[in-house]
């Protein structure tokens, strides 16, 4: 099962999380990751921006990538899009298969590639102004750990 | 006879729209003409990416936009 | 936070999960991986047994050092102990970080551990028959790469 | 005056018991004698641990269990 979203309001992951699991009777093993918006001292909104005609079909790829790579039965990749406050969930990501190896390291792969290579821009909202969020250094090594 | 560019991320406010239609055919040279300085300075970069009808475009100076393409500035990513 | 529970009977992952993601605010990611006793064919019963004072003391120990390694907010840690049904959970583990690669690291870390250096054992029974588990030659290896 | 003894896991199956209360205090040769030879088999082997109120052993052949102490013994184990 393959269940990929972009999302324009709130959400809550274990809302998503139960069916997704409920969808794969046999299973050995579900990973998640959520992510949230970090209430950093004095960020009021931020705010992710995307290209419709690419997201959505590059998440569906990065997706059946992950599935083909660590033998998934499934995989959720849910994405939060447009104005958000400090505590909401922005990402989240669910890999089941038969062994855990291959949920943990699909999850790994799935955020790695999110964060760095999938078509969403940030910025956040500090003292009444807007700041454009670039990736972190980090960001592209851990990328770079999935090219060999 | 239009082809429609979208300024993503900070390149929309550099910009300073969203969007701008400018006539087709459009190719690369006309694409750094057609955006202002600041722009193409941004596009000239490597790691600024250019989609045409819903594909990123392995080489963007191979740029080649017809009539009701959309071509889209895609700058540094940060998603997540 | 640090929760560390065996658990004598079946649990929803969702119901301790959640509770345990509002408990961090300002985290930047929570990673969790729920295990379940897999359907394999001819399995009718699944049994841990475990050896009640080394078994909790190890988990905690665990979970402090996955606290501490990988600079966690706070470690869910909860495992099934008894006789269990397939597609019920055995093992969830969630841990909370500000930043997501200490929050899916964290998580594979100490599931290795659990699988092959805690104190449970694993029998299942088939056609009226209990059989031993032995741990996999994979999970060995998979616990090795902890230890530079 | 007595040592309790601990089976786990597959080695309870082994000794026929859960558990089995011999005389204090108890070292590794007479733990070894107590348990029969199927189960001293396996202790003799590395995978194998003890553990002595409550503290796994570094060296089980330095086991020294006094009056009121459980020795448990481990074998290699299989959770998650």
């Amino acid at each position: 099962m393959k269940d990929i979203r972009l999302l324009n309001s709130p959400f809550i992951p274990g809302v998503l999380i139960g069916p997704f699991t409920n969808a794969h009777p046999g299973l050995g093993g579900v990973c998640t990751f959520v992510g949230e918006v970090r209430g950093e001292v004095d960020v009021e909104l931020l705010e992710l921006s995307h290209y419709e005609p690419l997201t959505l079909p590059s998440m569906e790829e990065l997706a059946e990538q992950a599935i083909a790579h660590f033998d998934l039965m499934g995989m959720l990749m849910v994405h939060r899009v447009g104005p958000m406050h400090p505590g909401e969930p922005i990402v989240c990501v669910s890999a089941a298969a038969k062994h855990r190896r291959g949920a943990i390291d699909a999850v790994d792969f799935a955020m790695d590639h999110l964060k760095s290579a999938a078509w969403f821009w940030k910025r956040e909202k500090r003292n009444g102004e807007w700041h454009w969020i670039e990736p972190r250094a980090d960001d592209y090594a851990d990328l770079a750990r999935w090219s060999d | 006879m239009t082809v429609r560019i979208v300024f993503l991320g900070p390149l929309r406010d550099l910009a300073g729209e969203d969007s701008r239609e400018v006539p087709a055919p459009l190719g690369w040279a006309g694409l750094l003409d057609a955006v202002g300085p600041e722009v193409a300075e941004q596009l000239n970069e490597q790691r600024v990416n250019v989609a045409c009808a819903g594909k990123v475009l392995g080489d963007k100076t191979a740029l080649n936009a017809q009539d009701g393409d959309e071509v889209a500035l895609l700058p540094p990513v940060s998603g997540g």
